[in-house]
């Protein structure tokens, strides 16, 4: 099958989009991505300026979860420019430009100089549960807030944007509704779950050297699924990036016929290594091919009930 | 879905350090017990709670033990040098992709800073696949020279010192050494005479040819190993480290530019040819931010 | 190792207790699971009257998690007074009744009328994400309410009070200070997370009857960890109850290392069948003598950094 | 942890129907071509989304294909009734414990209501493990009386039936039945003279004991089988239907009270001396709300 998809005019040729922070540290890396079957890419967070992240261990894994508390490191926007600059030669797929900031006025600046690379959308990260110490409370998680980050970048960019959200809210419709009324184009759903811990016994310590971390991977599908139902089910005109816990071509189904246009694949890459956008893609050809399904639009948001 | 055996191991194991090596002044090798079941090349992650956590090369490995040797060189490794035998540090892995050989080559190992331990259980092993190795060592000085008297104890390797300031065996770079062994092989010469190091014990090399050449040490160093075994149209393989941070091909930190692959996971071993394709080796890497930082 | 365990002055043989909701519909059911190793019970949650759950399926599972909503169906007081008699003769391990209720003075009365049938411990369940649509948002979501509940319960009885809290809250540890400020004793940490979904590809419709369901088991585990450490890193002197995701002795003394001094297990029974109360225990012994400890309180809170 | 291949499976898989066989006016049986894997006496959740999900024993079950026959009584089973060949259900399992026998056992299946279909089931196993099984279905009235065609197409399987308005066979209970077969196990009889049911073409009854008995239908039936087996000496085994949530022992919703055990995982099946044993075998079940009801 055909798995071609359109997300805020931009043509992917799947809808398979590697997800902000996993493989996404070089130009180079998200080439290989691509390389490896991916649709689209999605570069980590971008700061303005230089941002440390936390120290090592930064992730942790096993056959349900991965932890991780990466913790958004950067070197800032020009060094961004360079990365970025070096997919944008010969880009191979289309380009979603994560960015993020610690004040509303930054993420204007750090928008309004993502725009000059033109990236083909852009993401706002206003949601990782990694630089709340910093940040405070993550702005995805005061429907205020986060309106007023959308639209400040609405403003600065003519570029389409998406924004990424929590999962750790009690109200992601309202804060959904918020950020599409402030002018965002899509959305993305959903960023980490809790965030986490794990303790190691015999050290008696977190492991994690940020102590917690959000979780990704297959504990997290049954939220992720969620949060793109309810979502889809008030706003069915806003086209989503379904992200979490996504791992085989099923998942990707699943995640679509909640709603989902495009499907952000993260921790996959622990499951399945980097081949994981290829068998994805294969196993959600075949499963169409099987059950009659000549598009992805066909089943978009099918099983949600009104 | 991958077989869930055969997942990288991403949680610590804590581990007592059973025995610690002082190897020369900034250099101690830590015995592990402990099945780790790394191949000559591959690397573990070791995590010291409320420092850090970094990749380490696996110096030795069998069924019982395995080690690895630190230089003390900043904030981790120092740390790991203050542990008392009996302390735990956390170990997972291992991780990557070592090198290869074949049985019964003629190999060289070349090897700068503790890229001697790596090369040491690359060596044991091709050893016991009936290999013969010349084992090359570079190091500042004397003092700094790794490992020698368990390479001496190994049948069929031969070894070789260059320190930069003559305190030991040929004064300049190994490569020098590289470069006396590939225009000689194939022809019989005294060995003193073809390497030119007084603390040769060997009389003569006579070997048919060399197969392969490994290197690990540092990137400019390798990179001239990759380049004259090239020209030479001999096979190498080197080790390309890169800063790493999840150490199992998630988080993209270690990616190289060109390709755009991962040093943890299609690295840190590969043929000297393919590194030469990285467009960064022994040029430039990157740090923790990503930010590029020349050789 | 002996595991006896102290809570809220009650003596318990071990510190495992079944969690709510899991084999506990009867009075016989929970003598099944103390047989089985349990070193004490938790009722599933009793309503003052009558309440239907949710229509089936209410729970599924995989390797990773169950979704479960049963939605609390309950026969109402009378009926639970019989049950728990049975319960009550021969005792064979302390009861903690669980209740809950659909307003702040419904939790008082049926407070009072549990107590009638004196339990060891009250638990109270404001945390339900099954019963929301009929509640509003569940009480454990918003400190003010949550207090107010656990006040009328204070006043309505003298037996010890936990309360259960919501993993899926914004500020746990805000929340857990009202409560205790409000007269609770311990906290019991943490009910289901999300709540999540799951959709049946050929079908095209999310599987449980209820759409959506808490995410229990193996996945959550690393939250209920979280949670459990920042609140006993903020109020070191209230014991909780541990629950989520707990399935091996390992990961009971993981959640004991964050501070927890009794540990619910409640999904383990899937994947482990009724015996893994024994299993569990086995397990936590072995540890502690393969490791010099000698009894738990040793290790409880070790791996808070303060 | 359970072996994780071992794990009760519990998402449903979307099945089609294949085939849909009328059987009485109220009853039907479903065909679905699926490995299900199911011993006799096992149960699956079925489930129609958008009604519900419930318990229903597999009434046939090989490699290729498995049954179930469903009774229309209420709103669940009536949705069943009015699907056609080629739409979908959701099912999972099998769980529970199923029925247990003996190679070359003489054995007694009670059946009511649709407790033939499961009956149907063990008796074709038992039969290929050379037992000799008598089929006893009691029904109300001849138009309520299931799987009598298939079980005669079965060799060393004889049926009896009785109905409550003698239409068909023995009028009264089927345990008028068992309680001749008790009398005369081990005596010579004709056998028209043994149950008094003309439709009945066996000639003798020579049995030389009968080594068990099971039931499956209204648990009052199941009750008086039970205690005239234990009073007659006779192994018997009995399967408790509970109001079922989960079907794989976590909800508690099926736990009988006495020892609390889960009639989804210690039962559906059982021996009917255990079955004797708990308090409300035969008095009272309850329901979704845990309330109790008598029979
Ligand atoms: C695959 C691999 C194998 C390694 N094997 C060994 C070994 O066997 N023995 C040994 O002593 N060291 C080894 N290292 C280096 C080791 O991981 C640490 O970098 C080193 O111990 C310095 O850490 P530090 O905190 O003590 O000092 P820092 O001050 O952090 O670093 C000192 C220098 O090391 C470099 N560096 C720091 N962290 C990393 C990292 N995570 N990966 C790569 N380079 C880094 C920095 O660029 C800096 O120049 C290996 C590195 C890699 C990538
Ligand atoms: C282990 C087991 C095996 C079963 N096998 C079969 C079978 O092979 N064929 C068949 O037709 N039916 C079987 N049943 C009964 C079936 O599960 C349903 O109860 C029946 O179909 C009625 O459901 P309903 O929605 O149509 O009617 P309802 O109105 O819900 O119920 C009618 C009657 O069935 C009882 N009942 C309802 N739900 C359940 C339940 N989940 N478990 C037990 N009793 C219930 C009620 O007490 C009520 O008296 C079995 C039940 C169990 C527990
Ligand atoms: C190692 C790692 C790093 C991440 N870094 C970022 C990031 O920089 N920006 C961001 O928006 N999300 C980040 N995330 C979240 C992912 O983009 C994604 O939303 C989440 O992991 C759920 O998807 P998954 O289960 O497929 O991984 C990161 C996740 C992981 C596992
Ligand atoms: C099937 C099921 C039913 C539950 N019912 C209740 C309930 O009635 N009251 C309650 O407080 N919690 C209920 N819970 C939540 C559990 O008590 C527990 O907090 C949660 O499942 C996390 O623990 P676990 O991972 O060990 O199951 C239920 C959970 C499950 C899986
Ligand atoms: S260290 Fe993370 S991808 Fe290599
Ligand atoms: S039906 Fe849930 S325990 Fe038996």
């Amino acid at each position: 099958m055909n798995l071609e998809t359109e997300f805020l005019g931009v043509k992917f040729s799947n809808p398979l989009v590697v997800a902000s922070g996993i493989l996404g540290v070089t130009g180079a890396s998200l080439k290989f991505v691509v390389a490896n079957g991916a649709g689209g890419v999605t570069s980590k967070s971008i700061w303005l300026k230089e941002h440390k992240g936390h120290k090592n261990p930064v992730m942790i894994a096993n056959e349900h979860y991965m932890l991780n508390a990466v913790g958004l490191p950067d070197a800032g926007i020009e060094k961004a420019q360079l990365e970025m600059g070096k997919y944008m030669e010969n880009k191979p797929a289309p380009m979603i430009a994560s960015i993020t900031a610690g004040t509303i006025d930054d993420f204007g600046e750090i928008a309004e100089r993502i725009s000059e690379l033109n990236p083909d959308i852009i993401e706002v990260n206003s949601s990782c549960p990694n630089v709340e110490s910093e940040l405070g409370k993550p702005f995805a998680c005061v429907a205020g807030d986060v309106a007023k980050v959308t639209k400040i970048v609405r403003a600065r960019t003519k570029i389409p944007i998406t924004v990424k959200l929590s999962p750790n809210v009690e109200n992601l419709v309202e804060i959904a509704k918020a950020v599409v009324d402030a002018g965002a184009d899509g959305l993305t759903l959903i960023n980490t779950v809790g965030p986490g811990m794990a303790i190691d016994l015999d050290m008696r310590r977190p492991i994690l050297a940020n102590k917690v971390g959000g979780v990704s991977g297959p504990a997290i599908k049954p939220i992720a699924v969620k949060c793109v139902y309810d979502v889809h089910r008030a706003l069915p005109n806003i086209p989503i990036i379904g992200t979490g816990g996504i791992t085989t071509g099923e998942d990707a189904l699943e995640i679509i016929m909640a709603g989902a246009t495009l499907v952000g694949v993260g921790t996959a890459v622990y499951y399945r290594d980097v081949e994981c956008f290829r068998l994805i893609a294969e196993e959600m050809s075949r499963w169409c091919d099987a059950n009659g399904v000549k598009n992805l639009a066909e089943i978009r948001g099918v099983a949600v009930v009104r | 879905m991958r077989d869930l055996s055969s997942l990288p191991k991403a949680f610590p194991k804590a581990l007592p350090i059973k025995k610690i090596i002082q190897e020369t002044d900034n250099v101690k090798t830590f015995v592990f017990e402990y099945d780790l079941g790394a191949e000559p090349g591959q690397f573990v992650n070791m995590w010291l709670p409320g420092v850090d956590e970094k990749p380490m090369s696996v110096a030795y490995c069998d069924e019982n033990e395995f080690w690895v040797s630190i230089f003390a060189v900043g904030p981790f490794s120092s740390a790991m040098h203050e542990l008392k035998e009996g302390d735990k540090v956390g170990v997972r892995g291992p991780y990557g992709r070592g090198f290869t050989w074949k049985k019964g080559e003629h190999l060289v190992m070349m090897a700068g800073g503790y890229g001697a331990a790596p090369l040491y259980y690359l060596t044991r092993k091709a050893v016991e696949d009936g290999c013969t190795v010349e084992f090359v060592i570079g190091a500042r000085s004397k003092s700094h020279v790794l490992y020698t008297e368990r390479i001496e104890a190994l049948k069929n390797v031969f070894l070789h010192v260059a320190t930069s300031d003559g305190s030991l065996g040929v004064k300049g770079y190994n490569t020098l050494i590289l470069e006396q062994l590939i225009k000689d092989a194939g022809r019989g010469k005294s060995f003193r005479e073809h390497c030119g190091d007084d603390t040769c014990e060997r009389e003569e090399v006579d070997f048919a040819s060399l197969n392969r050449v490994y290197a690990c040490g540092p990137e400019l160093m390798m990179k001239s190993v990759a380049e004259m075994c090239l020209a030479g149209g001999i096979e190498s393989e080197v080790s390309v480290e890169r800063y790493m941070k999840c150490g199992f091909g998630v988080c993209g930190q270690c990616s190289v530019d060109g390709s755009g692959k991962r040093m943890c996971s299609e690295g840190p071993c590969m043929s000297g040819a393919d590194a030469l394709k990285i467009e960064e080796f022994g040029k430039y890497h990157r740090d923790a931010q990503g930010k590029v930082h020349e050789f």
